[in-house]
């Protein structure tokens, strides 16, 4: 079991990136302390019962064996010895793989925006002028910078092979930085729920030689697909498993505007499907009837 | 008139709710039809539905718990087969479906199943242990079951009258807000919620207050049995943190109702404020279930090894550290949430901590064990299957404990497995081994041995089937939540996990089989001792089940085995000695006060849902008549004669006495 | 613990009082009426203070938080000894732990709450300092 | 520790507190010993009260999950109006005033009861309520002002958590005024019974409490709120 586990490619003891890996190391430390007291007394505890069934005669029966300060003091000393440890684990693991804290490297940090759309993830590359939807493509080698914010509800950001998930919250800002150091194409999925169209809040994460993620990016810019804010007041509608896509245009400060709500949070069920509330909205079809929101029109150049 | 109540309330295009419902309700229908046709309505009223006696109140508890259970068990059955069902394709339950599966799932298990089931054997042995005749406050007793069974009932109504919460457990903001979910899911949420939780306060204050204030003579707190121990920190957990949530979801009420801003995204409003108070409830919540578990246990643990519990100081000692400690832990819920270092690093620390209390008991149990004579009868067996498999799910607790492991590990299927890792051993395996250890007391009769060992293997099994899967699903990166599944790499776990689900409906189908045959069997069943496992406890030293009054006369108490001490010095002196006279005692009076308040709750909480406000008015008035109507009877007690209490008492101890003669014989 | 132990019932019957019940011992300082006359005069002078101290100049501008808190807790102090007549006596013992356990379970809750949400609020606020800087 | 069982006979039934052992012997001794324990369940009334403060302890820290809030939120005004601007401390200062002083003659009702005078308890009683109205009668007036200058609870997230703590007190108050008044009808008609008693000790127990959490309000969320 242990092998498929490890052989198995895609969990988060499968880790690409330093992150992930820090975050492994100090899993699997801490199980392995734990295990060292642990089984021993799922040992004992199996043995005991059975060395003093009732039925074996043999065993000493000793009604006034109910105190023993020496056992006492064992006791209560072997989980705090190790919880001291474990203490020690999770104050440094906390300080360094603290979500806020950069990676160390000699390349400079890529910044990447996230907005969390119903149900669909939004990637901005604010240098790079361009952006995607359920699509994010990385430089492998290269720390990346994530600023992360939600359209509307509550979602987590995470990509098992690479670490550290975080949660995105709408009017707020957090921060991640990850690294992939493998080329490689990776599942990345929304951890928290959000509503019905959570199970296919996936994206598909690439890592790719940072040549080749300079070519994408500039083969994007600029072409078809523009992201103002009218664009995307369409794209924060509701709509399940929309299907990647991509813009090569992208409007100034349009993270910042969400962020700081300028641009209006998403509407919700409200404005989807035949606009009124109901008491119990149908899903939508699944694929194949994307909304329109979901299929950028090229309108202007960049 | 109605609301927002009319006829697309009703899932009439959703077959399989409706179907379901139709059963449960058809079921309670003909329930209703053959207790009227058979005439037991004044005897349910007069015995039950009115009495103020904690132990039929017990017992209503853990009917109701019982009942919850299995709604709550058919909805993992769904999930788990929709999981299966659903790999690469929509299986059979829809997203808007699904989500209140899991949602109602959740909420059922905790609030309306393991709640109940620890608050209904808290309310039958708690007294009966302490030496006493009642709970402090036996009316206050019977309205918070009432309470708690209205917030069953509504939960229940979703399923045909409307929708229920899709929103999870714990209705996260701003999902839960009416922007996202503007249904009446959420509201049947809070006011079921509300409505119970404050049962369940009003019983947290009576048993805490019966603990404290309402102990035999000479049962100083150093005497008490280790239950009772664990019951009262678990009662002053509920005193102290379920107002909190009453709290918290009376602010989310005001944003749906009222247009607040406590959580919205509009206005200022801050959902991770949402997430803190919750969690400064839930994570209380989860060792108010596991601490009377843990006094359970130390009951099984001792009895059955034929000794006193191991290192007794240390263990109320640990109770009330775990107590406290509890407190100081919820932001472990939500690591990930990115507060920074120094807060994430406190909080690990500190939930880390608790493994140490926990530790202790583990410890004390295992030696309690050694130098005993071990019985495995089926309370012991779901304790030894409870301390073996819970300290696996407490480790992956205190892994989850671990800042950076838990940025990995949170909201996957390795949390769901760690909780029902904890959760089913802990909680559940405890409320089946209290029931079978008990249930002599309160009906006479024991349970049948065979089906219930049968119920404990398969129950076992399925457990470890179902549950080892999802640790391992969730580090392959598996969410939790998932409607549907497009991953190869998780196929094979989800198999084997469906699979154990189907080796836990035969463990379930055992348990209803062993009440089945143990009541038809109850003659051969029968115990006549009134203390079938040789037990230490003063409960065990009255006869089965106990006259309402429980004690003639109140047990004077010298240690903290009162039962055993009698027993053996009874066994030295040879004789069991003649009565004294009796006394007449003072019992409370039977009331419909907890009935009738519920009904008024049934009807505003209803009405709120549904926005019916002129109906929420007369309901409102209706618990007020209630209250002063209940305030204005002229005597609550009534006294009990000195011949009535003597004839009882002789009447339900004879075959106890005949039990004491043989037992000298046999000396 | 031990000290309940050793003691016999005797001594404790009649010596467990009610929250709030007030037992009339001639050693008590101010018993009765003029145990509320004392408490309502404290109170008033309190109230006052508090009033002066947030409306006035008299007291340094940034610690006039903290001489609120300490007159709120003086306050809470003289109501409850006076008016919910709190003693330290073994009488009391039990309704001042309980006491004690729920102002535990507040400062917790509180002081819990607003440290969290400071660190949340402040790593995520929507506009940092750095971030305003590397506005368009 | 007590070990009067030594010498008598092992039936459980005989270990009840037989005569020679203080206070059992009379038909309702076990009910009425009072103690920590070791004396049997304690009297009634101390159960009574002592079950009350708990659940006032319960209810005390259901107000701190408000007061959390409102420390949360305090500042989240989202372009409103802020406590500044908002708050008339004169106001403020009467509901103090109002309030401390029927906490104060409700005081007077517990002594009043103490010598089982009807005529001065009830006196007592309806001061204490007339009191409590005007308090409530002011804080509504407070409320209706603020939301007829756009400063009502769903104008910010600041005012939402202002308007439900200071509410749910006022809540309280105006629930303890409903019951205030049941129990001057009981008492009326039902004189000096125990269980009457009982229940005017709670009373004065939720009404003093009522005050210590309106002293925390005046100060946290009116005087800091308002200091400059
Ligand atoms: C007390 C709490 C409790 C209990 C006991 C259980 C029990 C079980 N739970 Fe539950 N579960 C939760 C609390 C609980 N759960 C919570 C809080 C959630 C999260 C919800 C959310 O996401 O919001 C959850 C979510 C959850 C999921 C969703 C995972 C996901 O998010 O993807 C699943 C999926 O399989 C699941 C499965 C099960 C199973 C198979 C059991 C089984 O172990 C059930 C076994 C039951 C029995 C064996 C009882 C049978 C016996 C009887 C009915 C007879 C009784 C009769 C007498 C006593 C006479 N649970
Ligand atoms: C009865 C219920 C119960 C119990 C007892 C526990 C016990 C523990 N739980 Fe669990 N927990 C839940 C129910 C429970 N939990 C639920 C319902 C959730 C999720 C809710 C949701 O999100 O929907 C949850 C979630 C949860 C999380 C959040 C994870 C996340 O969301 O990402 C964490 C993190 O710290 C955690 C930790 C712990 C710890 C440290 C213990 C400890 O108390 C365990 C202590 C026990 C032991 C450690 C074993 C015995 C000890 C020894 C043999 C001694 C030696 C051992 C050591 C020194 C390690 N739990
Ligand atoms: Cu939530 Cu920032
Ligand atoms: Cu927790």
């Amino acid at each position: 079991m242990i092998a498929t586990l490890s052989g198995c490619a895609g969990g988060v003891l499968d880790p690409q990136g330093p992150i992930g890996a820090g975050n492994r190391t100090i899993l699997l430390n801490s199980l392995a302390v734990m295990l060292v007291i642990v089984i021993p007394t799922l040992v004992a505890l199996l043995l005991f019962a059975w060395m003093f069934r009732a039925s074996n005669r043999n065993a000493r029966y000793d009604p006034e064996f109910t105190y023993s300060g020496r056992i006492e003091l064992i006791v209560w000393s072997i989980p705090t010895l190790t919880i001291l440890f474990l203490g020690g684990l999770i104050y440094y693991g906390s300080y360094h793989l603290d979500p806020r804290r950069p990676i160390a490297s000699s390349q400079p940090p890529l910044d990447i925006q996230v907005v969390a759309l119903d149900w669909k993830w939004l990637f901005l590359y604010p240098d790079q002028g361009v952006g995607t939807v359920n699509q994010l493509v990385i430089p492998a080698g290269v720390p990346v910078r994530f600023k992360l914010t939600s359209a509307s509800v509550m979602n987590t950001f995470f990509v098992p092979q690479l670490g550290s998930m975080i949660y995105v919250m709408n009017g707020m800002q957090t921060e991640l930085n990850l690294q992939a150091d493998r080329e490689g194409d990776y599942r990345g999925l929304s951890a928290h729920f959000s509503g019905d169209g959570f199970s296919d809040m996936n994206f598909r994460v690439r890592a790719v030689s940072p040549d080749e993620f300079a070519r994408w990016a500039s083969s994007l810019h600029g072409g078809g697909g523009v992201l103002n804010a009218r664009a995307y007041a369409e794209l924060a509608r509701q709509s399940i498993n929309a299907p990647p896509a991509s813009f090569g245009v992208v409007q100034d400060g349009l993270f910042d505007a969400i962020v700081r709500q300028t641009l209006p949070p998403g509407p919700g069920p409200a404005e989807t499907a035949a606009g009124e509330p109901q008491v119990s909205p149908k899903a939508e079809p699944k694929a194949g009837t994307p909304a329109p929101a979901q299929q950028p029109q090229p309108k202007a150049g960049g | 008139m109605l609301g927002k109540l009319d006829w697309s309330a009703i899932p009439f295009d959703q077959p399989i709710p409706l179907g379901a419902a139709l059963i449960v309700f058809l079921a309670a229908a003909a329930v209703l039809i053959w207790v009227t046709v058979k005439g037991y309505w004044p005897y349910l009223w007069d015995e039950w539905i009115t009495s103020v006696d904690h132990k039929r109140i017990g017992v209503m508890y853990i009917v109701l718990a019982a009942l919850m259970l299995l709604r709550g068990f058919v909805d993992a059955v769904m999930m788990r087969t929709q999981q299966v069902l659903a790999i690469h394709g929509p299986g059979y339950l829809p997203p808007e479906h699904y989500d209140q599966v899991f949602s109602a799932h959740g909420t059922i298990m905790i609030f309306f199943a393991a709640m109940p089931f620890v608050i209904g054997l808290m309310n039958f042995v708690v007294p009966l242990q302490l030496g006493i005749r009642d709970v402090a406050f036996p009316t206050l007793n019977s309205v918070s079951f009432w309470l708690t069974a209205t917030g069953a009932l509504l939960v229940n109504i979703s399923l045909v009258v409307g929708e229920f919460a899709r929103t999870g457990w714990l209705p996260y903001a701003p999902l839960s807000e009416t922007t996202y979910s503007p249904g009446v899911g959420v509201d049947y949420y809070l006011w079921s919620i509300q409505i119970s939780g404050v049962g369940t306060l009003l019983t947290g204050v009576n048993l805490a207050t019966t603990i404290l204030k309402m102990r035999a003579p000479g049962m100083g707190y150093l005497h008490m049995p280790m239950f009772c121990w664990t019951s009262l920190a678990s009662n002053l957990l509920i005193v102290a943190a379920f107002p909190i949530l009453t709290a918290t979801l009376a602010m989310l009420t005001l944003d749906r109702y009222l247009g607040f801003h406590f959580f919205t995204n509009e206005a200022g409003g801050n959902q991770m404020m949402f997430m803190n108070l919750i969690w400064a409830w839930g994570h209380p919540e989860v060792y108010i279930l596991v601490l009377p578990a843990f006094g359970i246990y130390s009951e099984i643990f001792s009895t059955f090894s034929s000794k006193p519990l191991f290192g007794y100081r240390s263990m109320v000692a640990a109770t009330l550290f775990i107590c406290i400690v509890s407190f100081m832990v919820w932001l472990h819920h939500f690591f990930t949430m990115g507060a920074g270092a120094d807060v994430n690093a406190a909080f690990g620390i500190a939930t880390s901590v608790i493994a140490v209390g926990t530790g202790v008991k583990i410890y004390n149990w295992l030696f309690t064990m050694y130098g005993g004579r071990v019985r495995f009868d089926t309370p012991m067996l779901w304790a030894l299957g409870f301390v073996t498999t819970f300290i696996i799910g407490g480790m992956t607790g205190v892994l989850l404990a671990v800042p950076p492991a838990d940025f990995m590990l949170h909201n996957s299927l390795f949390l769901v497995a760690h909780f029902h890792n904890v959760i089913i051993s802990g909680v559940l395996f405890a409320a089946f081994a209290g029931f079978t250890y008990w249930f002599p007391k309160a009906f006479g009769f024991r349970l049948h041995e065979g089906w219930g060992k049968a119920a404990f293997w398969f129950t076992l099994a399925g457990y470890v089937l179902v549950f080892v899967p999802l640790y391992i699903l969730g580090l392959l990166g598996m969410t939790r939540r998932l409607q549907h599944i497009d991953l190869d790499m998780w196929t094979p776990w989800l198999i084997v996990a469906a699979f154990g689900i189907l080796v836990m409906i035969v463990g379930a189908a055992c348990q209803v089989a062993q009440l089945v045959v143990s009541i038809r069997h109850r003659e051969e069943l029968r115990d006549e001792t009134g203390d079938p496992w040789d037990g230490r406890s003063l409960e065990w030293s009255t006869s089965s089940p106990p006259p309402f009054f429980n004690y003639a006369r109140l047990p004077h108490v010298e240690n903290e085995e009162p039962y055993w001490t009698i027993k053996q010095r009874a066994m030295e002196e040879q004789r069991p000695g003649e009565d004294e006279s009796y006394e007449p005692i003072e019992m409370p009076r039977n009331s419909p006060t907890g009935f009738v308040t519920a009904f008024f709750s049934t009807l505003i909480g209803f009405a709120l849902i549904w926005h019916i406000w002129w109906l929420a008015i007369v309901g409102f008035i209706g618990a007020y008549i209630t209250f002063v109507v209940f305030a204005w009877r002229e005597h609550g007690d009534y006294e009990v004669s000195a011949e009535e209490v003597e004839r009882i008492d002789r009447d339900g101890r004879a075959a106890q006495l005949a039990w004491l003669r043989r037992r000298e014989r046999v000396a | 613990m031990s000290d309940i132990d050793s003691r016999t019932d005797e001594e404790l019957d009649h010596r467990d009082s009610a929250p709030g019940e007030e037992r009339i011992t001639e050693h008590e300082l101010a018993g009765g009426l003029s145990g509320y006359l004392l408490g309502f005069g404290l109170a008033i002078l309190l109230t006052i203070a508090s009033f002066l101290a947030a409306q006035t100049g008299l007291i340094y501008q940034p610690a006039v938080i903290s001489a609120l808190v300490v007159l709120a807790i003086a306050q809470m102090g003289v109501h409850l000894v006076f008016f919910l007549h709190l003693t330290t006596g073994p009488d009391n013992t039990n309704n001042v732990l309980a006491l004690a356990f729920g102002v535990l379970i507040v400062a917790l809750v509180v002081i819990g709450s607003v440290w969290i949400m400071a660190h949340l609020n402040l790593n995520m606020a929507p506009m940092s300092a750095h971030q305003a800087r590397m506005m368009p | 520790m007590s070990d009067i069982t030594a010498g008598s006979a092992p039936d459980p039934y005989r270990l009840g507190r037989s005569g020679g052992h203080g206070h059992g012997g009379h038909g309702h001794g076990l009910l009425s010993a009072t103690g920590h324990g070791q004396g049997g369940p304690a009297s009634k009334f101390v159960t009574v009260a002592y079950g009350f403060w708990i659940f006032l302890l319960s209810d005390i820290i259901m107000f701190s999950a408000f007061f959390a809030a409102y420390a949360v939120l305090s500042t989240a005004t989202a372009g409103g109006p802020s406590g500044k601007e908002l708050f008339e401390l004169p106001r403020v200062a009467a509901q103090t005033g109002l309030l401390l002083t029927s906490s104060f003659t409700g005081g007077l009702a517990t002594l009043a009861t103490h010598r089982r005078s009807m005529a001065a308890t009830q006196f007592w009683l309806l001061v204490t309520g007339l009191l409590g109205a005007a308090f409530l009668f002011l804080e509504v007036q407070e409320f209706a002002a603020m939301a007829s200058e756009q400063a009502g609870p769903s104008r910010s997230a600041f005012l939402s958590a202002f308007f439900a703590l200071v509410g749910c007190h006022g809540t309280h108050v105006g629930l303890g005024l409903l019951w205030l008044g049941t129990m001057m009808a009981q008492l009326w008609v039902k004189g000096f019974r125990p269980e009457i008693l009982r229940r005017l000790h709670c009373f004065g127990l939720f009404w003093h409490a009522l005050d210590i959490i309106w002293v925390a309000i005046f100060t946290l969320v009116y005087l800091l709120g308002a200091s400059p």
